[in-house]
């Protein structure tokens, strides 16, 4: 019974802490107690659903690769709304995407942002994981949509990934 | 208390005589003949008492509610039927000993007979016509075994069936009569019914109640038109004729009219009912005989005649009628048993009834001979034999009728002509079996004389004859005198018991009856030419055509509108409401109540506009089965918005998430349907479909209109007063659900752990097979699990119940609960199922769905019992603030533990559910996996 | 101030969601009629995000939560069945 | 209130129904099934989530503390709506889904 | 207000009623929840309809009646389950009959004037 | 706090629940403790059954909050009634199932279990939503029994007969929710007091709830058009169960009696005796069309199946008389028929079973096993339920006409009820004479042997039908108090009043 007073995942367990707190409207001792119980019993229930733990080499990195996607988002969404309005009809293509990142986690990541960002969303990813099929809206060529990726999130992401 | 053992001695060695049915036939008839003999003695000290003219009586009370009663009476008319039962039976019992063959079921067959005597014992002492109704219906019950005693001949079913269905029917009509007499009587007591003739018969419902009486009188003593079923009771054993079918149950329906005599006779109504449907029988049955070959159908169709005989008697409502009546029905019972014995010995002899095979066996069995040819002369009205006495009397009773006109010739005139048929099928009885040349093939040849016992029977009946033609008075007289005084009421008019009356008219049409016969008889090859040119009807198989085409219709007829069409039943039931409904709803004069209505917002006009339409849509684009899913889950959003935009946030919640667990369901189904439903019905059904679906459409918004704008008072402000106080809570749905209600809401999760486990149940034995693809020609991808999605799906699970333990947690004070939190608890882990599949899913969740199921019943159910210990009812809640270190003060409210049951069981519920359909997909291979192991 | 901008918003929304339907029954394919279902969904959440501000009050911020799991749980498990045919598999 | 306050939640909102509308627009009038992708997954999402900030802003100044529900929830959609798309994608490049003339590249074989 | 919502009701029943004259298990199913939505808005607006007034103790200045919210919530809980088993029964109906019909008739031997009419799909 | 009132629905809660975790448990043990809970429940109905005949009302209040607003349990003699002859035939039922009927299903017991906690729920509830909920949870009971037993031929008929109950649940909901949105209120008491004061405006509504009501009511009762679901559902349901149901369609009754005697009673001002005048015609009409059936049928399940349909007419005829003669006698009838008809389907399975492929097909069949005993106890049910004499059946339906005073409905109800008899008479004589006596050569292969627990099980049932007889002055003497105190709806109204627990007595 001891040895199930442990918390199998410590990060989870912090998100689920902090969330309780903001989710409880402010911190007291009854959230804080209530938070820790939780935080200690939802990961015991949930530990089989999630065994690999994604491999973090540089989590601080991820706050400033959110930033900058939030930003695109913004961007891409008055992009994409400028498109949307204007009678001009859009040029659409497919685009393969050769992926360099190899864990799951990490290739997910890479295809919301693409879906979330300019002009691009992610259609598939190859069953071998190699490549990610992209509609792009609006695109001048495959280059040029490929390259704009992998500089500005896949390289993050292999740094913060191996 | 002797009377009740006379009649439920037989019912008792009933029982018992299965019993004995080892010891062989000796045993078992020698038992059998136990309640007989008891019964006689336990008469025999009463005799003295009738014959002071007076009556006993032996009442116990058993329904008053029912003015049924325990009751009965021994006068001088149930005493004559008494001794007829009795002694008759006794010697039915010993010929029976001989008649059966060993091998048959003697165990059944007397067990059978002495119900039959303890039912037929029950009618003539009952002393409440109710008790009466019982027994009688209960002579039709045993009869109809008794018919078929032989179950794997064909003609005695149907026989039995057809006797069955008429007494039977007959006995309703009585019964229906009966409770209109005891109605107009307040009583069932047959003194006070006695007593009540006068009251009765002014009665307006005297007509109807006296034609439903005599319906089941002339059922059951097979009058005229429903005497057909008695000459097809012949298929029965011998002793079962000579008994039921000549000495006693057909005598039941003459008791009845002799025993209800003073109540109901002396009408116009009786008159002409009772004498011409005794005539009509007198004279069907006479006529009948004389060409019947089978020796029993003979006798049958006499017994028909003669029971004409006795009603028409009864009918001619005179006193001295009524004292022949009674006679004649002493007289024709032992005649015709002796009869029936007979003839049974001859079958049983010859191993055939058919006169045109049977002849000569004077030279065989001289001895049975002479006993049924001086049975058979008093059958035929010869001088000297008991027969002749009383048919002189109904001679003479004939000749009194005033019927106007030329009219009066008739009844001597039928008299003197049943008569001459009379005399003829006796003379063929005596002639054509007896005597007439050589038998020809017999199947038992040659016949020889039965045992001697068999015959004694016989021999006391026929001796019974000549005492009783020889000195009427001496024999049966102080019998005679009682049982007709018992039916007069008292009053019994003089009457001479004699060999001879003088030579008068009677007596020439006796003469003429007798030498009309002969001369007839000898003419019979004129007679059977001529009665051969007619059809003959088989009665039993034109009931037997009719019951089978009563059958087929009925059959075809239900077939026809219980046509296994749940479009139809559906159809009905709508139809059915609206029909209640319209009046009420016409009736509601204006649509808009009181209140009015309140001003328009447009972005919820939007919204209802949208979901109209999605709804029409749905119905009107169904067939495209995907498509109608999806509208239908834009319906159910715009539902649950309704639910948010007018006050109702824990409606909203619940309707979201089930809405969505509803769809993902359907698409479990529809995986393995046809994506199409293809148009099955006509334009005009669905036209019709169609105004049914408006009218409903149209009602409930007229209804739901009306309602919405009369001003409304309810139970609920106390609930809103007390929800906080109370309750504890300040979500005033929530205490409802757990505290104010939580009766519904325990009912409620028992709904789901049953559906769920019914589910499962169906479930486990179902295969079916996947399409190969969608219904578009697309084969499925093999993509079952794409990475995204699993990734997306794992860190959404603790998140989920992180959300869930929030919303369970704060349900009592604000929207929440343990319904929703349970359902986004079920809806986290089937995004697993969906993302990840079935056998990496089940290898993860730590618990099986039935125990969770279970657990959250018992949950809720502990919270309930909780309460007992302190003295409260069931499901009382409590609630406390306490306060602990560092953690504060807080709530512990005992309904948490119930809401806690909720989302165990929800949780169960769903997934157990959902999780059952996935298994049948060919995917999920684990089937002996946690769920099914 | 913000009354009006309410209103304005929404105008917007609804008839966003107008659009949205329109494009349901459109169509012309399945996923077309899925995803104007899941975009309605997500409207739906800013309906009653809006709703609660209109009332000032945040009791119906958790249906908003409830809609986007279970709009995402629908879209997903449509998007399921139309390519794998069995959304449990 | 702020009147500071007012005013962006003024702009939050008719920002957040602005993109919404333009998401609906988008579904509705783009030519095909992966141009019309673009609208809700980028446009829908980011309105709401204007929406929802301009409700968090409301209810922080007006009474009830911060609202943390909200930002939940647009954390939820940001997550979520990529993977509809993508799955969504899917199903479409399964069925076959048309894409316009001019489209150049190819959908994958599902 | 009231009469859209009326209105509202009134084609989610017609609707659901259409729908469970149809002879297919799956329109039945589809026809059942839609009526089941139309009886649980009607249930629920059996206390009026109130704007704003949430029934959460000391939220609002005028409550709705929280009684048919609870019992519509009873109502939607126990029509999920009906729902469930009756998809499931039609999932055996399937299995057994090689058929989705209710009308107990069984496929192939339909009558000869509804298979002309009959159309399969696209 | 009389917490006896509480244990017909806590015994049948507790042993389902126990069974539920005891799926994988070993049969014996299953059936040990499920027949236990039966029979605990018989003993408790009893125990209640002797409280109640002192013809008071007893109210639980649930939670402990007063009538009207909280949920109240009201045992009287009608419940007290409902809940023996319910736990009589469970008995039985469940004695006759764990002769083998209640393999294949390790969830059989428990689902029957709950059957029974939601038909004495729906006896003893006092709350017309309550009512609801207790339909729901003995339906969706029932559901799964009816589908119990596996092969394909009752998957059709369980199919419609689940989609009707729903539809017939909806209704349900629409009538309560027209009904409280007048009155505003649920207690049955409560409404019952409310019904004078109805306006004229919402008459109207009021009205058109409580017959829609009627017709779900009438629906569970199976009466005409609404019947034509119950003959292939009940004839293809496994014995023990279709033998349970007998008392499924009495709910239906027992709803009608309760509501419409209380609700719409005599208090009720114009709305009293609401929709009566509908019923008497149709349940003439019902019980001929079961008449019809009866005599139509094909096999001796279906013609069972359509004695249900005879008995709820000729039971909502005597209802429907409106005096208390006619209820008297309509639950003397009711104790009868549903216990009679209940062996019915337990005796027509043990002959299905000795007959090989013939089963219960009234067709020439080659001689069947154990044919003294099985036709004896199929005599002894056919009398009782074609209301012969000597058996309860007569008594019952000598009550019924006696219970109707002279005019034009005693002409019709005399009518249906004798001509009715007669063709019963006929169809049951013709369906035994078949099955029983009808004989080809050949010998059927290996039929299952009669097992001591089965065969008492049917016997005992059709027995019960003596047992009335026997019984019959204390039996209606019951039923004439029961009678009576249900139509003095203001007493039951005074449950309002009972003091709760905390509070001055
Ligand atoms: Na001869
Ligand atoms: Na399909």
């Amino acid at each position: 019974m001891l040895d199930r007073l442990n918390f199998p995942q410590p990060w989870l367990s912090l998100l689920l802490f902090a969330i309780w707190q903001f989710l409880s409207d402010g911190i007291s001792g009854a959230s804080v107690v209530l938070g820790l119980f939780l935080a200690w019993l939802i990961p015991q229930i949930t530990q089989g659903f999630w065994p690999e733990r994604p491999g973090f080499i540089h989590p601080w990195r991820m706050p400033v690769y959110l930033a900058r996607v939030l930003m695109d988002i913004i961007v891409a969404s008055v992009s994409v709304a400028r498109l949307i309005l204007s009678p001009r009809a859009p040029s659409p293509m497919f685009v393969c995407y050769p992926l360099e990142l190899e864990h799951p986690l990490a290739i997910s990541i890479l295809a919301s942002t693409i879906s979330l960002t300019p002009g691009t969303v992610s259609a598939d990813v190859s069953d071998d994981n190699k490549t990610l099929l992209i509609h792009a809206l609006d695109a001048q060529s495959e280059q040029e949509v490929i390259d704009a990726i992998k500089t500005r999130y896949e390289k993050p992401l292999l740094e913060m990934f191996k | 208390m002797s009377l009740p053992l006379v009649v439920l001695l037989p019912f008792l060695g009933a029982l018992a005589a299965p019993l004995f049915a080892q010891g062989g036939r000796t045993a078992i008839a020698i038992a059998a003949s136990v309640p007989a003999l008891i019964a006689l003695a336990a008469l025999y000290p009463h005799w003295q008492t009738l014959a002071d003219g007076g009556v006993v009586l032996h009442s116990y009370p058993w329904l008053p509610q029912l003015g049924l009663s325990f009751s009965f009476r021994l006068d001088g008319l149930s005493l004559l039927f008494a001794l007829l039962i009795l002694l008759i039976g006794l010697l039915i019992i010993l010929y029976a000993r001989y008649y059966l063959k060993p091998q048959e079921n003697v165990g059944k067959f007397y067990a059978l007979l002495l119900c039959f005597k303890g039912s037929m014992l029950g009618i003539v002492l009952s002393s409440n016509l109710l008790l009466m109704m019982i027994f009688w219906e209960l002579t039709s019950l045993t009869s109809f075994l008794l018919i078929s005693f032989w179950t794997h001949k064909q003609d005695a079913r149907r026989g039995a069936r057809m006797a069955l269905a008429v007494t039977g029917g007959g006995g309703l009509a009585l019964l229906a009569g009966i409770l209109i007499i005891g109605n107009i009587v307040g009583s069932f007591e047959l003194d006070a019914v006695l007593a009540a003739g006068d009251q009765i018969k002014a009665h307006s419902l005297y007509p109807v109640a006296l034609t439903l009486v005599l319906l089941g009188a002339f059922t059951k003593s097979a009058q005229f038109p429903f005497h057909f079923w008695l000459p097809h009771a012949m298929q029965a054993p011998t002793p079962v004729s000579a008994y039921l079918h000549s000495a006693t149950m057909v005598k039941a329906g003459i008791f009845l009219m002799a025993r209800l005599y003073p109540a109901l006779a002396g009408t116009e109504q009786w008159f002409y009912m009772v004498s011409f449907t005794g005539m009509a029988t007198l004279l069907i049955g006479a006529y009948v005989a004389m060409f019947k070959h089978d020796l029993k159908g003979l006798l049958a169709h006499s017994t028909v005649s003669h029971l004409g005989l006795i009603t028409l008697l009864f009918g001619m409502g005179t006193q001295l009628a009524a004292v022949a009546a009674v006679f004649h029905v002493i007289n024709h019972a032992i005649f015709k048993a002796s009869l029936f014995m007979a003839a049974g010995i001859i079958d049983h002899e010859t191993g055939t009834r058919d006169m045109r095979r049977i002849n000569g066996l004077w030279r065989y069995m001289p001895h049975t001979a002479t006993l049924a040819m001086v049975a058979a002369s008093s059958m035929a009205g010869v001088p000297l034999l008991n027969g002749f006495l009383s048919k002189e009397m109904f001679f003479a009773e004939s000749l009194q009728l005033n019927l106007p006109g030329i009219w009066a010739w008739l009844p001597p005139l039928v008299a003197t002509l049943a008569g001459i048929f009379a005399v003829a099928y006796s003379a063929r009885f005596i002639h054509d079996v007896f005597f007439n040349g050589k038998p020809v093939d017999l199947p038992i040849y040659p016949p020889h004389e039965p045992p001697r016992y068999m015959k004694i029977p016989v021999e006391i009946l026929v001796f019974a004859c000549i005492m009783v033609g020889v000195f009427p008075a001496l024999s049966v007289g102080p019998l005679l005198y009682a049982a007709a005084s018992a039916t007069l009421g008292g009053e019994v008019p003089e009457y001479h018991l004699a060999i001879l009356h003088g030579f008068n008219l009677p007596l020439f049409m006796s003469f003429a009856a007798f030498f009309g016969g002969l001369l007839m008889y000898s003419q019979r090859q004129r007679f059977f030419d001529f009665h051969a040119r007619f059809r003959e009807i088989d009665e039993k198989a034109v009931f037997e055509a009719t019951v089978s085409r009563i059958a087929s219709l009925a059959t075809r007829f239900t077939g026809h509108i219980e046509n296994g069409s749940l479009q139809r039943y559906a159809g009905l039931l709508v139809i059915s409401v609206l029909a209640v409904a319209i009046a009420p709803l016409m009736n509601l004069g204006v649509f808009v109540g009181e209140s009015g209505l309140s001003p328009v917002d447009w972005p919820t006009l939007i919204g209802i506009g949208i979901l109209i339409l999605c709804a029409l849509a749905t119905a009107a684009l169904h067939r495209e089965r995907f498509y109608a899913l999806v509208l239908l889950s834009v319906v159910g959003l715009m539902v649950a918005l309704g639910f948010a935009r007018f006050s109702a946030p824990d409606l909203a919640m619940t309707q979201l998430s089930v809405e969505v667990v509803t769809i993902v369901l359907l698409m479990l189904a529809l995986f393995y349907m046809p994506s199409w439903t293809p148009i099955e019905s006509s334009t005009t059904r669905r036209l019709r479909d169609i105004a049914i679906a408006l009218a409903a459409g149209a009602g409930m918004t007229v209804v739901t209109l009306a309602m919405l704008t009369q001003p409304f008072a309810s139970i609920s402000e106390f609930f809103l007063a007390n929800s906080k106080p109370g309750g504890g809570g300040t979500n005033v749905v929530n205490v409802i659900l757990v505290d104010f209600r939580g009766f519904d809401t325990l009912g409620e999760i028992t709904v789901l752990a049953i559906a769920a486990l019914g589910i499962y149940a169906m479930l486990k034995e179902t295969a079916l097979t996947p399409p190969p693809g969608d219904g578009l020609g697309h084969r499925w991808t093999r993509d079952a699990y794409p990475l995204m999605l699993r990734q997306i799906a794992r860190p959404m699970l603790p998140l989920a119940l992180m959300v869930s333990a929030y919303i369970f947690l704060r349900g009592h004070n604000l929207p929440g609960g343990g319904f929703i939190a349970g359902l986004i608890t079920a809806v986290a882990l089937i995004l697993q199922y969906i993302a990840s599949g079935m056998i990496w899913t089940q290898d993860r969740v730590p618990f099986r769905y039935h125990n969770m199921v279970g657990l959250g019943l018992l949950f809720a159910t502990i919270a309930g019992v909780g309460s007992y210990a302190f003295g409260y009812p069931f499901l009382t809640s409590t609630f406390d603030y306490i306060s602990w270190p560092i953690v504060g003060k807080f709530e512990v409210a005992s309904a948490l533990v119930f809401d806690l049951g909720v989302y165990l069981t929800v949780i169960g519920a769903t997934l157990l559910a959902l999780v059952s359909i996935g298994r049948l997909s060919p995917h999920s291979a684990i089937k002996s996996k946690k769920e099914g192991a | 101030m913000i009354t009006i901008a309410l209103y304005i918003t929404l105008a917007m929304v609804m008839i966003a969601a107008l659009l949205n339907v329109y494009r349901l029954i459109r169509g012309p394919d399945s996923p077309d009629r899925v995803l104007a279902l899941d975009t309605l969904y997500i409207n739906a959440i800013a309906l009653i995000i809006l709703l609660g501000i209109t009332l000032g009050t945040r009791l119906y911020l958790e249906s908003a939560l409830l809609i986007a799991v279970m709009g995402f749980v629908g879209t997903v498990a449509m998007a399921k069945y139309l390519k794998r045919g069995s959304v449990i598999e | 209130m702020n009147e500071i306050a007012e005013y962006i939640i003024a702009a939050l909102l008719l920002v957040g129904g602005f993109f919404t509308l333009v998401g609906a627009i988008g579904l509705a009038r783009l030519p095909d099934f992966f141009t019309r992708l673009h609208g809700p997954t980028k446009a829908t999402t980011v309105g709401v989530g204007a929406i929802m900030l301009a409700s968090v802003l409301y209810f922080s100044v007006s009474h009830d503390g911060i609202g943390i529900s909200e930002i939940l929830i647009t954390v939820f959609l940001f997550m979520t709506a990529p993977v509809s798309a993508n799955i969504l994608a899917k199903a479409a490049m399964h069925i076959g889904v048309k894409s316009m003339d001019d489209t150049r590249g190819k959908p994958w074989e599902q | 207000m009231e009469l859209a919502f009326a209105l509202a009701i009134g084609a989610l029943t017609a609707s659901g009623v259409y729908l469970l004259l149809r002879a297919r298990t799956f329109p039945v199913v589809v026809g059942l929840t839609l009526l089941s939505y139309g009886v649980n808005l009607f249930l629920f607006s059996s206390g009026r309809l109130v704007s704003g007034g949430q029934p959460i103790i000391g939220s609002t200045a005028a409550y709705s009646d929280p009684l048919p919210q609870a019992l519509v919530l009873t109502a939607i809980v126990i029509g999920f389950a009906m729902t469930a088993f009756v998809v499931v029964l039609a999932l055996r109906n399937l299995a057994d009959n090689d058929d989705d019909h209710v009308d107990g008739r069984q496929s192939g031997t339909d009558s000869k004037l509804d298979s002309a009419e009959e159309v399969t799909g696209k | 706090m009389n917490h006896w009132l509480t244990a017909p629905i806590l015994i049948p809660l507790f042993g389902g629940m126990l069974q539920v975790f005891m799926g994988y448990a070993p049969i014996s043990l299953r059936r040990t403790l499920a027949l236990t809970t039966t029979v605990l429940l018989l003993a408790a109905s009893i125990v209640l059954l002797v409280m109640a005949d002192d013809g008071s009302y007893r109210a639980y209040a649930f939670g402990n909050w007063q009538p009207p607003f909280g949920i109240v349990l009201v045992l009287d003699r009608l419940a007290a009634l409902m809940l023996v002859m319910t736990s009589v035939l469970a008995l039985f039922c469940h004695l006759y199932s764990i002769g083998g009927a209640d393999e294949g299903n390790r969830q059989f017991h428990a689902l029957f279990l709950f059957q029974l906690l939601g038909l004495n729920i729906a006896f003893l509830t006092g709350d017309l939503f309550n009512l609801f909920v207790a339909f729901e949870v003995l339906l969706i009971a029932s559901y799964g029994l009816l589908m119990h037993g596996g092969g394909t031929t009752r998957t059709v008929p369980g199919l419609h007969y689940v989609v009707l109950n729903l539809i017939g649940s909806a209704i349900f909901l629409i009538s309560v929710g027209m009904i409280y949105s007048v009155t505003g209120t649920l207690n049955m008491a409560d409404l019952a007091d409310k019904m004078a004061d109805v306006s004229d405006e919402n008459i109207h509504i009021v009205k058109a709830g409580g017959m829609m009501l009627l017709v779900v009511f009438g629906l569970k009762a199976a009466i005409l058009p609404l019947c034509f679901w119950l003959p292939r559902a009940y004839a293809k349901a496994t014995a023990p169960v279709a033998a349970l149901f007998a008392v499924m369609t009495k709910v239906g009754i027992y709803a009608i009696l309760r509501v419409y005697s209380l609700v719409f009673g005599d208090q009720a001002g114009e709305l009293s005796g609401l929709g009566m005048d509908w019923l008497f015609p149709l349940a003439l009409i019902t019980l001929a069309m079961g008449v019809i059936g009866a005599l139509g049928s094909e096999s001796l399940k279906t013609l069972v199946a359509w004695q249900v349909i005879i008995s709820v007419g000729t039971l909502l005829a005597a209802m429907s008389l409106g005096s208390v003669e006619g209820t008297s006698a309509a639950l003397f009838y009711l104790l009868n028929t549903t216990w009679v008809v209940g062996g019915l389907f337990l005796v027509a399975d043990l002959i299905s079973r000795q007959r090989g492929t013939a089963a219960d097909k009234i067709v020439t069949a080659p001689r069947m096993r154990n044919r003294t005993f099985l036709s004896v106890l199929f005599l002894i049910g056919a009398v009782a339920a074609a209301g012969l004499p000597p058996l309860s059946g007569f008594f019952a339906k000598l009550l019924i006409l006696q219970s109707v005073t002279p005019g034009p409905q005693m002409a019709w109800l005399w009518s249906v009820i004798l001509i009715g008899g007669f063709f019963s008479l006929i169809a049951y004589s013709r369906a035994g004479s078949i099955v029983f006596w009808r004989n080809v050569e050949g010998h059927i292969e290996d039929p299952g042997k009669l097992s001591g627990t089965v065969s008492v099980a049917a016997g005992a049932l059709v027995a019960l039908s003596i047992v009335i007889v026997a019984l019959a002055g204390p039996i209606s003497r019951y039923t004439d108090a029961t009678a009576a105190q249900l139509h003095d709806s203001n007493a039951y109204i005074g449950i309002l009043q009972t003091p709760m627990v905390g509070e001055d007595e």
